[in-house]
């Protein structure tokens, strides 16, 4: 789908355009032409700081305060004002109120949701008011072709690579029988299904499979279905439930030296395990490594606002990556214009047009304001999207854990 | 319609030689704010007397015993027990001052068995608690056997023995009896009037609401007619049994051919 | 502090698709409680059967949007009459836990892999627009007053629920001024008064859940018409944020519902607004993150003191709060 | 009064039958955990004739209106009104085919004014009906004849004044009051009231009772259960006795209040003294001994 | 597929163990990029020493399995390749039964393995009976703990007819707490817990003083309260949120591994104090309501308040009391509660609100032992009716077992059907 919205049945302008949109020069026809810019880019973020969701949202906002501090550093013709919303979770409907507020302030994009399902009570509005939305986390299925005149994008990988990848890593480890127990919500399910193809593509047998919901407190009953299969290792594929789900699974008498992560779960639990727990235990997450540099300054502009050190890194590399793709696509668009960056998305992320490779903002910057195509390619990985708006590559990292509990890389 | 008008309450001279116990003075109370129920009423009540209180329905016979037991609100006027103000103090402070009292309605606890009714009656003195179910099932023989059953599948009749047996729990100085008869079949009608009437007798002060007017007037030491919220008329019970004013209003034909 | 963007908002939200649902089924729940004295707790469940059968009759049927909106109301029948069979004969409170109870059923139900194909599990359901747009009969564009501007499809959303509004309250007000309302307050009151009068109670009820029930459905696809249908939406929190609508603007009242829906979320709104503005301009010692927390103890803590100091709600009677038990 | 005799065909007895019974009832048992409330062998109960039920506290008289009127199951039997059983029947059933009760307990619509509960009581409302109550023009002309009724009727059960004050504020006796007249707003064929006047002022008792005799010469039956004598001797046609769940007698009330055993179990010696005499406070003329 | 997937990058598996020259379990892994990892097993274990060949696109290389059945060899390209396996190598009585050779593809970051599972390879899976063991053990556990909450609420319930919402933040409240004392502050374990149940009591006090006794005099209905309740179970969760946050966090001691007891019941030292613990307070309870004068008065207040207040029973002094019993048995309930999940969150109260209420409505309100069988009730449901149906709609079964019995028995198992007439 082209970028300025050939079908016009339900755009309009939105109730308060206000704010922001003045400095505008023009459309996009002003793209990839080389010169100066003076553009101020609202960012607005509806990821969750309040109920079930909530241990999601800090890294996240982390990703784009860094990115927003990144940009402003680098002061190359545009300037990213963040406002950070809460979208809460359907529970309390923080959302509701969130986004109108923010679209009505005139913020350009909104960076958000965590989970898919908030996303989708949501989305249509932003369409609506054609603003740019970038989610960090999504992973369902029908975003890909949702009708959203392409003004809805995502930077967290797809599931299908990192379930694959989870699927031959655990059949080359020589396991032939295997537990799943996993979250019932795209994310989880779309990795179990992954998952579960690969695994027994590769002669292995997943021989129990349990869902839980969201909002589920207890976690025996799974854990006791899966172990009555006897299984040789046990997939997690949840989020912050693991934490309850760890000290059950060690209760029952399993191994916890033979389960398997994914990036919703696999974190660093020196701090909260007994040493050599998970020694042993392995896990995928997608993006090169972090690096500590880039934790570090994640923290640091987290902390700087008064916050808690952050404890895990859940899709901070996802949002950061979602607001410099958008800063450059404005860049390149040389606008603030949903529909204008929108256009620009594919390009900048290397999608479309050949563009040379940038791993930073300020390099592609320059490179947008000297009329140069670029490709970034940033800390969540090597971004390029598809006609969709979704990711299409990505850097599966495989992780070990020691006997701290602490994770170290293996690729 | 009411006494009021025709003959102001004149009140019989008072036996000087007795305490006055239960002293209600120009009492103003009232359910619903701005709506008075009682207005200006009067009542005394001297040691060792059966007081009975008759009148029409919604007279607020009802309304005057909670107003002395501090269940209804007290607007203004003074309610005394033995010269010391009682007025608006809570009905379980009244409970240990000896004073017990027997609801017209929901006057039982539905889901505790009679057993638990009658403990709870004595709650304040749990030492007495088998002496005294030993009294009141005297006078009920029928709650006997039946002293598991919970209070709220009983019958009307059972249930306003219940009643009466939890009030009487207590042994208390001064009883309020809210129509204590009603729902009981004439053998106990009278059993319980004669009882009432044998408490009295050990020196307990009660006072007595009942529609059965006739067979109250004719034990009670004296009476009140209670009309609109006023106290309309008072005399001794015989004074008002005779009185044509009263049986025209109030007590009716029905019952005088027998008596 | 930017008041009058804050207003703005406020202002807009009472208008917003959301307090309009609210709206209708604080109006359902209104005919249960405040006119049957049904306390049914399970309002979520009718509002998930209503946005459910909308979504999936057009996704996986194809049904025209008008006739899925038939489907819903034949939904919340079909769940009322379900509902009502075994609860109806309970007594208040067992009705009320025994409603959560039926509408968590309905909403796990939902959010199960079980009907994966029809309900799309945890993910819901969403992209069901296209009907109900293409009916819109308004020119395109953005207009309107001040907060009130929206674009033709935000319009189209917002008055085709406040015509639903419309029938509803209308509907109450004929039926609750009518004999039939009578028997409802009676059995409200005390059902077995009102059976030995020779009142068929079992009947009155399960007509007041339905007709309860089918506008706590079309509230529920108000909601979903510019959104999307999922499970997690549907949570008791939802039956507990309408009650607190009903209650805020009066239970047996006919307006009520529609100002206590309107007043909740202004409250939101204006709250959302105003904290994180406040901990932004440093007026509280608060994160934005703790602003978004601040947010819920403050709604929490506002329907505290509104119940507490007007029980009857703003436009109920308080003579008779006196006799409620 | 009635030559009594005429209603019975045969000498009185326990379960005699009548010459027109509006309803006929036959092996009625209902035990509570082992003991038996009710067990009516046969039972008649005469048209257009007044029949009090009495007998001594826990007999199950309320036991037995709550079963004829389908307010609870028996564990057996079967009876039948104006020919029809109605055994098994739900309770609204039975008080639409005119077959209505009252509660001893009353039962009060707190928050309905006393004339709404007095409209409510009104049988075969054309706007009862969910469909025809949103169109007023249906229901207009039958709502205002229905009010008229109330408000005479009210007037009559001395609550006329309280009309437009909620049932919650009533006194006991107003309760029972309204009890009754709502009752007859359903212009039953066959009343069950149970002990209506318990609670009610004499005076007001006695001019109630003029009304219920003017019911019956309209056509209604009455069956009512009470403890009050006086009453009992002045409007009842025929008595009925029951003890420990049995009908023990039936007959006249002149007859059956003569009944040794029933003047022993019921009754009691002093139906007719001065308490005051008993209890020793006045002497036979009625002046003060203590 | 939805989605094209491009390869970025090229990785190495896995299994990268410490590699000597000469090990024949990896061949060639240093001059490709690429390798094909084998594992080879019977009946699940290991089989060492089998030879296996990998060939494809004119290449062709072999090795030896090792003690963990597994070989490695690197390949040039990233087309499929053959893997064969060497009957001749396999020890005696071992045959391959499926597709030999068999053919491997490579994934987006490296090759799928060859992996042959040969035998019966029979698993040992635990019995339905034992299963059923171990689901009742834990429904009884999950049930006592669910009972302590219930009664608390049933009393709170019984006593002053409020359905407390915000019970569940009582129960939230005692966990974190705990939390609190026993970790933030340090105190051991056994000085925290008690210190905690004597707050929880406290906020029952605290409640009741603040906000139920200045209500209840201005006569406000019970429904009206009951959306208080409300009001204070948001404000009582975000405030917990707002403290400790979104995150799971454990007390000291949480998971400890379970021990065989009798047969294929196992319980962890954790478990059978927590449900010593719920027993002796549940039997204490018991007994205080039906032995104890006040414990009866509860019942009292429950039915008529103003008549027990006639009876002389100080009703505000018995509301109170009743506050603080539910307050700590709330308090308690939470703790161990945060022991059985393990974990305390701040919603952990909300999470099983629904399944308190239900089970003090099995029971039949206001009853206590009704409490006491519902949880049990609801507790062995939950975690045995898996054993029948996906255990996403788990709360589905007990929930609609709850509808079921209210169908028989409207008044719950244990409360009695009111008196008509
Ligand atoms: N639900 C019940 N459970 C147990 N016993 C009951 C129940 N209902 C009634 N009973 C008993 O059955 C007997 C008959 O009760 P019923 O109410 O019919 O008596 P009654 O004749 O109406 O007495 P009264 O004149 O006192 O009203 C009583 O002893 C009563 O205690
Ligand atoms: N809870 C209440 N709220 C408001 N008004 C009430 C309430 N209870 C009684 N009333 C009114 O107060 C008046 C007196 O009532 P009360 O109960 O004292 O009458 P009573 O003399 O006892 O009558 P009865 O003989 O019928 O029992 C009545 O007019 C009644 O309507
Ligand atoms: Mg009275
Ligand atoms: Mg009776």
């Amino acid at each position: 789908a082209c970028g300025n919205g050939g079908d016009d049945t339900d755009n309009g302008e939105p109730a308060n355009t206000g704010a922001g949109t003045d400095t505008d020069t023009s459309t996009g026809e002003a793209a990839g032409e080389a010169g100066e810019r003076d553009l101020t880019l609202q960012v607005g973020t509806v990821l969750p700081q309040t109920g079930s969701l909530a241990f999601l949202g800090p890294p996240e906002e982390a990703g784009v305060l860094l990115a927003a501090e990144h940009i402003n550093e680098a002061d190359l013709g545009i300037t990213v004002e963040v406002t950070l919303g809460d979208s809460g979770d359907p529970d309390n409907r923080a959302y509701a109120t969130t986004v109108p507020q923010l679209l009505n302030a005139g913020t350009h994009v909104i960076v958000g949701a965590a989970s898919s399902g908030v996303s989708k009570l949501f989305i249509d509005e932003v369409i609506a008011a054609e603003r740019l939305m970038i989610s960090p986390a999504n992973t369902a299925a029908e975003f890909t072709d949702w009708n959203d005149n392409n003004l809805y994008w995502r930077t967290a990988p797809s599931d299908l690579l990192q379930g694959e990848v989870l699927g031959n890593m655990i059949a080359q480890d020589g396991v032939m029988n295997l537990g799943i127990i996993y979250l019932n919500d795209a994310y989880g399910t779309g990795l179990e299904a992954t998952l579960t193809e690969t695994f027994e593509a590769a002669a292995g047998t997943v021989v129990a499979s349990e869902p839980y919901n969201a909002g589920d407190t207890t976690f025996d009953a799974q854990i006791s279905s899966v172990l009555a299969q006897n299984p040789d290792a046990i997939a997690m594929i949840t989020f912050e439930e693991i934490k309850t789900i760890l000290p059950a699974i060690e209760a029952a008498g399993f191994d916890t030296g033979n389960l398997y992560f994914v990036d919703g779960n696999i974190a660093d639990y020196s701090e909260d395990f007994d040493p050599g727990m998970l020694e042993g235990s392995k896990g995928t997450q997608p993006g090169p490594d972090l690096g500590d540099d880039f934790r570090n300054q994640l923290n640091e502009v987290w902390t700087a606002e008064g916050n808690p050190e952050l404890e895990n890194w859940n899709y901070a590399a996802e949002s950061y990556d979602a607001v410099v793709l958008a800063a450059l696509a404005a860049l390149a668009a040389n606008s603030v214009d949903g529909p204008d960056i929108a256009a620009k998305m594919q390009e900048v992320s290397g999608g479309a047009g050949d563009g040379e490779q940038y791993d930073n903002f300020a390099d592609a910057a320059q490179a947008i304001i000297d009329g140069d195509v670029v490709n970034y390619d940033g800390p969540s990985g090597p971004i390029t999207f598809d006609e969709n708006g979704d990711p299409t590559e990505a850097t599966i990292g495989i992780f070990e854990y020691d006997e701290n509990n602490s994770l170290v890389r293996l690729n | 319609m009411s006494l009021t008008d025709t003959q102001p309450a004149d009140q019989p001279a008072p036996t000087p030689a007795r305490d006055l116990v239960v002293d209600v003075e120009n009492v103003t109370a009232g359910y619903l704010p701005g709506i008075d129920i009682l207005t200006d009423t009067n009542l005394q009540a001297y040691d060792g007397e059966l007081i009975g209180i008759i009148g029409p329905n919604g007279a607020g016979k009802s309304t005057l015993l909670k107003a002395i037991f501090g269940l209804v609100n007290v607007r203004s006027g003074a309610i005394l027990l033995r010269g010391e103000d009682i007025t608006n103090l809570k009905a379980n402070k009244l409970v240990s001052k000896g004073v017990g009292l027997v609801p017209q309605t929901e006057n039982v606890f539905p889901t505790l068995t009679i057993r638990a009714n009658l403990e709870m009656g004595a709650y304040q003195r749990p030492s007495q608690i088998r002496d005294s179910i030993d009294f009141v099932v005297d006078i009920f023989p029928t709650l006997r056997d039946r002293m598991n059953q919970v209070a709220g599948s009983l019958s009307g009749g059972e249930r306003q023995m219940v009643a009466m047996s939890r009030a009487l729990m207590m042994r208390p100085e001064v009883l309020l009896l809210d129509e204590p008869s009603a729902g009981l079949s004439p053998v106990r009608q009278d059993d319980a009037f004669l009882r009432v009437s044998s408490i009295n007798q050990a020196g307990v002060t009660v006072i007595m609401v009942e529609q059965n007017a006739r067979r109250c007037l004719q034990i009670c030491d004296r009476a009140y007619v209670l009309d609109q919220g006023r106290d309309a008329h008072s005399g001794t019970g015989r004074e008002l049994l005779n009185d044509e004013r009263v049986i025209g209003l109030y007590l009716g034909t029905l019952g005088q051919d027998s008596a | 502090m930017d008041w009058g963007q804050i207003l703005n908002n406020t202002a807009s939200f009472v208008l917003s698709p959301e307090t309009i649902g609210f709206m209708l089924a604080a109006i359902g729940l209104s005919i249960h409680f405040g006119y049957a004295g049904l306390l049914n707790f399970g309002m979520a469940g009718f509002m998930a059967i209503g946005a459910y059968s909308y979504a999936i009759s057009i996704l996986s049927f194809g049904l025209p949007w008008y006739v899925a909106m038939m489907v819903s109301i034949a939904g919340a029948v079909v769940f009322a009459i379900l509902l009502g069979i075994p609860t109806l004969r309970l007594r208040g409170d067992y009705l009320a836990i025994v409603t959560i109870a039926a509408a968590e059923i309905v909403r796990l139900l939902f959010q199960s892999q079980i009907f994966d194909e029809w309900t799309n599990s945890a993910d819901g359901l969403g992209g069901y627009h296209a009907g109900f747009r293409a009916a819109n009969p308004l020119p395109s564009g953005s207009y309107g007053i001040g907060p009130w501007t929206y674009t033709e499809t935000g319009w189209w959303v917002r008055i085709f629920g406040l015509l639903l509004v419309v029938v509803a309250v209308l509907v109450t007000w004929m039926l609750m001024r009518s004999p039939w309302g009578r028997v409802l307050k009676g059995i409200r009151e005390d059902e077995d008064a009102v059976r030995s009068l020779g009142k068929n109670v079992f009947l009155y009820k399960m007509q007041a859940l339905i007709i309860g029930g089918v506008f706590g459905a079309l509230g529920g696809v108000v909601i979903a018409l510019p959104a999307a249908v999922i499970p997690q939406y549907y949570l008791p929190s939802l039956t507990f944020f309408v009650w607190t609508a009903l209650l805020l603007g009066g239970a047996a009242t006919i307006f009520g519902p529609v100002l206590g829906a309107a007043l909740y979320w202004a409250l939101m709104a204006f709250l959302a607004g105003v904290l994180p503005q406040m901990a932004a301009a440093g007026w509280l010692p608060l994160t934005p993150t703790n602003a978004g927390n601040l947010r819920f103890i403050v709604v929490g803590v506002a329907l505290m003191l509104l119940v507490a100091f007007r029980p009857q709600g703003i436009l109920g009677k308080k003579k008779e709060m006196t006799f409620v038990k | 009064m009635h030559a009594n005799h005429d209603l019975a065909t045969g000498p009185s007895a326990p379960g005699v039958g009548k010459k027109d019974p509006i309803l006929v009832a036959d092996n009625i048992t209902r035990s509570f955990g082992g003991i038996k409330a009710v067990d009516v062998q046969h039972l008649e109960i005469p048209r257009n004739a007044i029949t009090a039920l009495i007998g001594p506290n826990g007999a199950g008289k309320t036991t037995l209106f709550n079963l004829l009127s389908g307010f609870d199951k028996p564990d057996s039997g079967e009876w039948s009104f104006n020919g029809r059983s109605l055994a098994g029947i739900p309770a609204w059933k039975a008080a639409r085919r005119g077959q209505v009760r009252t509660f001893q307990l009353t039962k009060v619509l707190q928050r309905l004014t006393v004339l709404e509960s007095m409209k409510l009581g009104a049988s075969k409302q054309t706007g009862e009906r969910m469909l025809t109550s949103v169109l007023p023009f249906l229901w207009r002309s039958q709502e205002k004849q229905i009010e008229v009724r109330a408000l005479e009727l009210l007037k009559k059960f001395k609550l006329y004044d309280k009309r437009d004050d909620y049932s919650a504020a009533l006194s006991g006796g107003q309760r029972k009051l309204l009890e009754m007249a709502r009752a007859l707003m359903t212009e039953p064929e066959f009343v069950l009231l149970d002990e209506p006047m318990a609670g009610v002022n004499p005076a007001l008792v006695q001019s109630l009772l003029d009304h219920v005799i003017d019911l019956k010469s309209e056509g209604m039956t009455v069956l009512f259960v009470e403890h009050d004598m006086h009453m009992v001797r002045h409007i009842a046609d025929w008595v009925v006795v029951m003890a420990e769940g049995r009908i023990v007698a039936e007959g006249p009330p002149r007859e059956v209040m003569k009944d040794p055993a029933v003047v022993d179990a019921y009754l009691g010696s002093h139906l007719d003294d001065d308490l005051g005499q008993i209890t020793g406070r006045y002497d036979a003329e009625g002046s003060r001994l203590s | 597929m939805l989605m094209t997937l491009f390869v970025f990058n090229v990785l190495s598996p896995a299994t990268a163990l410490a590699q000597t020259p000469d090990d024949p379990s990896q061949v060639n892994i240093e001059e490709h990029d690429q390798n094909i990892t084998v594992n080879l097993r019977h009946d699940n274990e290991p089989v060492e020493g089998a030879r296996v060949v990998i060939s494809g696109g004119g290449y062709e290389a072999e090795a030896t399995t090792n003690d963990r059945g597994q070989a490695r060899v690197g390949v040039p390209s990233t087309d499929p390749y053959e893997v064969f396996v060497d009957e001749e190598t396999l020890p005696e009585g071992i045959a391959v039964t499926g597709a030999n050779p068999i053919t491997v593809n490579y994934g987006s970051q490296f090759f799928q393995p060859g992996n042959f599972f040969l035998g019966e390879g029979v698993r040992e899976t635990a019995s339905f009976a034992s299963q059923f063991t171990e689901r009742l053990m834990n429904g009884i556990n999950f049930g006592l703990m669910l009972a302590l909450a219930s009664i608390g609420l049933s009393l709170i319930f019984g006593t002053t007819g409020l359905t407390n919402f915000a019970h569940a933040e009582m129960v939230t409240f005692g966990a974190v707490m705990a939390y609190f004392l026993g970790v933030t502050i340090a105190l051991p374990i056994w000085a925290a817990i008690p210190l905690a149940v004597l707050l929880s009591g406290a906020l029952g006090l605290a409640v009741d003083a603040s906000i139920w006794r200045p209500l209840r005099r201005r006569g406000i209905g019970l429904v009206q309260l009951m959306i208080l309740t409300i009001g204070l179970s948001l404000a009582g969760r975000y405030v917990f949120q707002m403290f400790i946050g979104g995150g799971t966090l454990q007390l000291p001691g949480a998971g400890g591994t379970r021990h065989q007891i009798i047969g294929p019941i196992r319980l962890s030292t954790i478990d059978m104090v927590s449900m010593g613990i719920s027993l002796t307070v549940l039997l204490l309870v018991a007994l205080w309501l039906l032995r104890t004068r006040t414990g009866k008065a509860t019942r009292a207040v429950a039915d008529n308040r103003s008549l027990a207040s006639a009876s002389g029973i100080d009703v505000e002094a018995v509301t109170r009391l009743v506050w603080v019993a539910g307050g700590a048995l709330a308090g308690l309930s939470g703790i161990l509660w945060a022991y059985f999940r393990p974990g305390i969150k701040w919603d952990m109260g909300v999470q099983i609100l629904l399944l308190i209420f239900a089970a003090v409505v099995l029971g039949g309100l206001g009853t206590a032992f009704g409490a006491l069988i519902g949880a049990l009730a609801i507790g062995i449901l939950v975690e045995v009716s898996t054993l029948w149906i996906p255990s996403d709609i788990k709360y589905v079964g007990a929930l609609g077992v709850l509808i079921l019995i209210l169908l028989v028995r409207p008044q719950g198992l244990l409360g009695r059907r009111a008196r008509i007439g």
